[in-house]
């Protein structure tokens, strides 16, 4: 019986205390029609064979050098991230209710909001939501709570679609107003809405969709002067190097949300990642999500515990700042690993190394014949190729060299047929750049014969 | 003797120069000065042996299922095989690119397919949508597909939910995220609900009722299929919340007690690792009439065996897109493999011995003295002590006993929820727990009464053999000191 | 700087306290001369370029499901093993000479004497020695010890090459003479060999080397009557169901040798693996190796330490029992995990799934044209078959297809040249072994055209 | 408060029938009876959650690298890199059967023979031999490949093989063992050879001497140059232990002190672990003359740059096969990938940082008041420390110091080794410890000095906050209780 470690003398000594013979008698307040139907599941394995079994599902996935971004990025992870947040009493803990049993998990969550604090230049960061997207929604909706219900959000045209997607979901359901705002076709930067606006809050993201920086400072102050909310959207890895949304414009950002997946969490298909948020201390009331806080015992030594738990569901019910419950908690646990185990020094080192690489092989492309960069202005370790033929083409035909190219924009509903978004990280070595060129050559002429 | 520093002590300052100063040199010149980071990060640079050794150590200051029994109701702390975490962990699930197309990764495609068709089939649903993340977002999603349901009818007015008064949080919390008032409906004495009490609840604004079935109160409801008869007679539908799914897997689906529509929590009931508070995985089900409006993407399979995601293009009602990706990948990968291990006979197995470890337990606590909430009912998967009577007699609450058990190396149960149960320890052992362990606890709770008799100082002043003492919460929120500042 | 801490200001600090003003200052005792040649290493990789050159590496050898044994066999190692095993609290602890601060290694090692001599149904197990080799070749030492010196060891010619080979190397420095004991050319089982005989020990491998069954207690009887110890080379898989040496014959072997590796340990081209060794406790103070033993404190709570270090070479030096000191500590306590992992019901069943799985093979290789079985007799999970053609060209066209046939006896300088050592252990579906055998029929038909 | 039951405690009886009974029906009925196992194993059969959480609590009752600083002499405890763990653990690796023909195994050969070569560059010497399991296996093939080269010139009278009083154990244990007397040559008091001591032992009979440098009192032997001379003019060999080897990696080579043969603690200078007690890896390194009697196999490369085993065939002279394998390759592979890491750059800073850390924790316990063994010598990679000033004072001894240190949590140095130096403590702090980590150990045993002189009984009773106390290890050799009996 796997995983159950009753033997037969025992399960008749436990039915005796019980008082009954079968375990069937346990389930006698059940109502008889509902019990008894077949239940289709396949046959059990045994570890061994579902050992087997895995592996060749993981083999079916053809491993590919990674060229694609779009909100989830390929980074080298330290052996001692996963090593660590594996261990059993990380990976098969639960929320840290009981602090006293839990301290371990505690002092990383509080570890890991001073790092996102000091990331962002803000003062409160909550311990996670579900992921980037989500937390994305969840911030709306705190601003909303700060700004007055009933007010609308102006969201970029350039922001990652599924990002769009989410808010239209979610924030759709309290009939909350989104309200576009273009970017200009030349640089796929926001243009700044022209007259009057009483919006609850303008989302900012660096970077935006296409790989691109926006004029952070402006955008910020835009809003302030409109008594808007500056909700700043921003890749964790780009902040070792780009100024921190707690300093943009005169009064930085109101708000911080993002993906925290480079921060050393396994792409994984795309989950489990997890969001942040970041905020002010004067709005941490609103904030969704849990918090923890340094603390003292009855002997005065140091400890830390949950915090402000009347926000949340568990105490606040229908009132709460959310619905979220479970978060990702063990994310939050390897993310806090990794940046500690890369340092302030490696953070910006790999940073450096994304972006390099990323103008290495824009350079590199420059010498392929009909390739063009639809968008100019500066961007981060990631852009627009436009190809002279159908990008869903060259890339599924690079699928075959083990290459995977980018992001069809086309697929996404945004740019033209022949737009590919590339991304390069610290990943991609000089020989891995030279490939993607000579691969992306041969088959452009392939294509086009 | 060691208290654990925060990492932020570990700084050798190897690389002192001003991050601005290093642009050009690092080849940043391309990016504008306006746009960089000004400061340094104040961040630590530890060594790799530091950082290995900090959090080896944290990690020792923590209970969990792999150290300690953790009998924590409603929330099925039970073993999380580790086969699933290696083969979720597998570079070929690991290092794929969510944009990966469909065609390089049919191995992920299929176990995510398998996984849908095996929910439906222990839901007795028609269709699953595996992308919510966790189990509130499960319920989003859920009160998301009624409400779209009642407006694709034009039945506009549906703007109640009822919610038992016992229910968890997440329910109204969710309810209330996807736009609906919430009307709490009380339980009877006998832990079902008040059937009057929905009956004068239900109307022509009802959407619908959010239950769990057995309910937080340890106790399966046993009204269920009238419940589904009036609130279906009055235009609304039945959500399930599956947290407490282990009590009746295998063995009763939801479908069948006349729901339309629920959330699995599979970091519970499939095994699926907590992780210190996620991540998890609430995957939705849903009758056929829901099924146009299920979150996406989901996967399908077509008629050469071929998998392909199925997103917004081909479903136009769906109440669309819950997070950026498809969900927690790595959560659903772990609990098909524990399915795939378990096959059939494994999953029926689950509820008969969650419901014996837990009538065994709550039999053998009453038998040293403990209060049962519902003493004439069948625990389900967990049962609810109150000590009122210790209360009473010496000043001592469900907390304390709480923190005792702390002191005896067990983790503590769920305590004061459901909130009705005054001075409430709700408590879940799981099937994968020994008699031997059952017994251990019995015995430490036997010895933890009569200390709150004799001794009752030891609870009040408990933990006394952890790191730290009982901590100061109410100075935790006054004081607010929730980052290190550098 | 991997793996070294020190920042620039520390250096500075250490070396204003110890007076030097350059680190070279602490070499200054070294003569000169000595110093300052060119060290001719590569330069050194990022983990991240490490990572992919290991994949790289380990990618460079042939997935091959294994029909290979011949003293290391590929089983199912559970999950948890090495997930525990790995733990840094065992991984990175060193020989528990500090009991009080390793009570989790020395309890485990406890255990694993415990396993050990319920296995074997002996009295006393060491810690672990190299392998099962070099353990064999201590055991003969020990022998000799409690013989006395100058007498010889019997040593069955099928016994495994390599092990021969290893006792010859040992045993060969201190001029130990080795005598070989002939084997049965119908049944491979050892003959007994005839007359007088004062030789200090026979061995006895059960299985030896061609998988073939051993008549022990007549071979253990035929010893004691001559007044030699019985030293048992045992596969401790297989004796979850053969016959514990320590009730072979009347009296039960003295030495109790063998390979660890099926218990947990992964083949890894052949190591680490460890040896183990059981005698009975009036042969105690002749073993070579550490022993934990179960004590108590001062306060009488029971605890485990390392006993009788007087045999070893840290306190008895020249005079010790053997030269060993490291050991192979972590392949034991992976061992005393894999084997509480499996349990009693788990470790009988591998092991009755192994020889099940092997009778298939042969059964269905009985198909196969011109296939032979030289040796009569019963087996345990490894026989040999004798093919028409030569077995390492059957070996090496199997590779292309994916599968390590086996062994030839011939590359071993035994039996003939179509002679080869197959093994099948749990590992092998059915349809593995139908794959064998077509494998092997279309090869044969291949090479004979 | 949590005493942990032996692993035997977990049995749940899940399947009483006789062993016996069962083989017809198994499918054993080919094999005879009287071969067949009679009696069931007494043996366990836990749950796998029983064993998780069995060996994980028991895990948590060590000190390791990975939690502990273990500044433990003469084993360079330094930090063993996870990485190299992640590489040797690899299916491709893992899986590999030793008779794998060599061209299905081009990736391990490679990863082997670069090894060699790289184990050849960083000791001076010609060729390599990763075959011996350990530093004890190395020596025992180093002297007999001394032997072998004696015994191939027809020197057949060369019996003898000098050692210092210092050494390591192993050395007298590994000549004996390979059929050598051992001569004893004492140390002077600044801890180099007795030069007159050499002299008067060398003669006809010498087969060679077995050094370490640094030797075992954690200083360099300068006259190395000069005992080399003498040695090789009476006819003998070198051997180097290469346990200190960290003192001078990658700066001092032993082929340049005039070494002919000797061995690497992989498991000490390149950082794999020790598993509580291995395994290790003991590489042998020789000079061209040495290099015909390397213990077999050996890896070599072909013109095109194949990698392929040198056995018996292919080395006529070897002393042979030391196990059944070609030793520890999971070991060897994490020696490889740590090699890799650090690189020429890297390796050259080990000795350097490994001298830095011994020399300011010699001097600053030197000033809380601590003595030095070798006062007036630099330390190498290590250093003593005598308390025989408590010993005089209080009766407080090196143990009761070393017993005292666990209770702040640090692991104790090397106690009584080398034997030669009363109360001795030998102290290895490793070039992966920081300043912090050192500075806090200062700190320690300056309390513990004056705990030594205030409350000497606390360190006679310590420990005092471990999950046992000081052990009775007489009483365990005397009730010998090494087994659990069923
Ligand atoms: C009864 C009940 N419902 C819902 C939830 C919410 O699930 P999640 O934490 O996965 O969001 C929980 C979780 O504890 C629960 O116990
Ligand atoms: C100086 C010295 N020589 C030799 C050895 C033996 O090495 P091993 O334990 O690897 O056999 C040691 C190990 O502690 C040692 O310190």
């Amino acid at each position: 019986m796997p995983y159950i470690p009753h033997g037969a003398d025992e399960v008749a000594q436990m039915q005796a205390a019980i008082g009954i013979t079968d375990l069937e008698a346990l389930f006698d307040e059940v109502p008889a029609q509902l019990e008894g139907h077949d239940l289709l599941l396949p046959a059990g394995l045994s570890e061994m064979a579902l050992r087997r079994e895995l592996e060749e599902r993981a083999a079916a996935n053809t491993p590919l050098r990674c060229f694609a971004g779009g909100g989830a990025y390929a980074h080298h992870i330290p052996a001692i991230v996963w090593e660590i947040a594996g261990r059993g009493e990380f990976y098969t803990a639960y929320t840290p209710y009981q602090a006293e049993a839990s301290q371990g998990t505690l002092q990383v969550l509080y570890e890991y909001q001073s790092f996102l604090t000091r990331l962002t230049e803000m003062e409160v960061a909550n311990a996670s939501l579900y992921d980037g997207a989500s937390a994305l929604a969840e911030a709306c909706l705190m601003a909303l709570r700060l700004q007055g219900e009933g007010k609308a959000i102006l969201v970029p045209d350039n922001l990652l679609p599924a990002w769009r997607e989410v808010l239209h979901s979610i924030l759709g359901l309290q009939e909350i107003p989104l309200l576009g705002v273009p970017y200009d076709r030349q640089t796929g930067r926001l243009q700044l809405p022209e007259g009057e606006n009483d919006s609850a809050a303008l989302i900012i993201p660096q970077i935006n969709a296409f790989g691109g920086l926006e004029a952070v400072d402006a955008l910020t102050d835009w809003a302030h002067a409109r008594q808007m909310l500056a909700i700043a959207v921003v890749n964790p890895l780009a902040l070792a190097i780009l100024k921190a949304p707690g300093v943009w414009g005169q009064g930085g950002a109101d708000l911080v949300v993002g993906e925290g997946q480079p921060l050393g969490i396994p792409l994984s298909a795309g989950g489990p990642f997890f969001g942040f948020l970041t905020c002010r201390k004067a709005h941490v009331r609103q904030m969704p999500g849990r918090l923890v806080a340094r603390t003292v015992d009855v002997q005065g030594r140091e400890g830390f515990c949950l915090t402000l738990q009347a926000r949340e569901q568990h105490i606040r019910r229908g009132k709460a700042t959310s619905n979220i419950c479970t978060n990702q908690g063990l994310m939050v646990i390897a993310a806090t690993i990794h940046m500690a185990a890369l340092g302030g020094d490696g953070l910006r080192q790999t940073a450096v190394a994304c972006h390099r690489q990323a103008r290495r092989l824009r350079d590199l492309l420059a010498d392929v014949p009909g390739v063009q960069w639809p968008f100019s202005g500066p961007f981060f370790h990631e852009f627009v190729l436009r190809l002279p033929l159908s990008a869903k083409a060259v890339r599924d035909t690079l699928l075959e060299r083990g290459i995977l190219a980018g992001i069809c924009l086309a697929e996404w509903g945004m740019g033209e047929a022949g737009d590919l978004l590339v991304c390069v990280t610290e990943l991609a070595s000089d020989a891995d750049l030279l490939d993607y060129r000579d691969a992306l050559l041969a088959t452009l002429k392939d294509l086009s014969a | 003797m060691n208290p654990t520093p925060l990492i932020f002590a570990y700084d050798h300052h190897r690389d002192p120069v001003q991050a601005s100063a290093r642009a050009a040199e690092e080849g940043l010149e391309d990016i504008p000065q306006t746009l960089l980071r000004g400061d340094a990060l104040h961040w630590p640079n530890p060594s790799e042996l530091e950082v290995l050794r900090h959090y080896t150590r944290l990690s020792q200051r923590n209970f969990s299922i792999d150290t300690h029994f953790y009998p924590l109701g409603s929330c099925t702390m039970k073993y999380n095989p580790r086969i699933a975490h290696e083969g979720a962990m597998l570079a070929g699930f690991a290092r794929l690119h969510p944009q990966t197309p469909a065609p390089a990764m049919q191995g992920l495609l299929r176990v995510l397919w398998e996984l849908q068709e095996w929910l439906a089939a222990i839901t007795g649903m028609a269709a699953v949508s595996l992308t919510p993340a966790a189990g509130a977002q499960g319920e989003l999603a859920g009160v998301a597909m009624i409400r779209a349901y009642h407006q694709a009818r034009g039945d506009h007015q549906r703007k109640r939910m009822l919610i038992p008064t016992a229910a968890h949080g997440t329910n109204p919390a969710s309810a209330r995220m996807a736009g609906f008032a919430v009307v709490e409906i009380p339980n009877g004495p006998d832990g079902d609900l008040d059937l009057a009490a929905l009956d004068a609840a239900l109307g022509p604004d009802t959407a619908g009722i959010m239950l769990t079935n057995p309910s937080t109160l340890g106790v399966f409801e046993r009204q269920i299929v009238q419940i589904a008869e009036r609130v279906h007679g009055a235009g609304g539908l039945l959500y399930y919340d599956g947290a407490n799914l282990n009590a009746i897997l295998g063995r009763v689906r939801p479908g069948d007690m006349g729901f339309d529509v629920m959330h699995l929590n599979l970091h519970k009931t499939l095994a699926t690792p907590h992780g210190g508070g996620g991540p998890g995985a609430g995957a939705v089900a849903v009758r056929e009439r829901l099924l146009p409006f299920l979150p996406q993407p989901r996967v399908a399979r077509d008629e050469h065996g071929r998998y392909h995601w199925l997103d917004a293009g081909d479903l136009p009602a769906s109440i669309g897109r819950l997070s950026a990706h498809a969900g927690n990948i790595g959560v659903l990968l772990r609990a098909h493999a524990y399915l795939r291990r378990l096959g059939r006979e494994g999953v029926e197995r689950v509820s008969r011995y969650a419901a014996l470890n837990a009538n065994y337990l709550l039999k053998r606590l009453q038998a040293v003295g403990f209060q049962a909430a519902f003493p004439e009912r069948r625990a389900s998967h967990e049962f609810i002590l109150s000590v009122t009577d210790l209360q009473r007699e010496n000043g001592i609450r469900a907390l304390d006993v709480a923190k005792r058990l702390l002191d005896y190396g067990i983790h503590a149960p769920t305590v004061y929820f459901p909130q009705l149960v005054p001075e409430c320890l709700l408590i879940e052992p799981t099937e994968t727990e020994s008699k031997a362990t059952l017994d251990r606890f019995v015995e430490v709770m036997q010895k933890i009464r009569q200390e709150a008799l004799e001794t009752p100082q030891l609870l009040r002043e408990a933990p006394h053999h952890l790191p730290v003492g009982r901590l100061d919460e109410a100075l935790a929120a006054r004081r607010l000191d929730v980052a290190d500042r550098a």
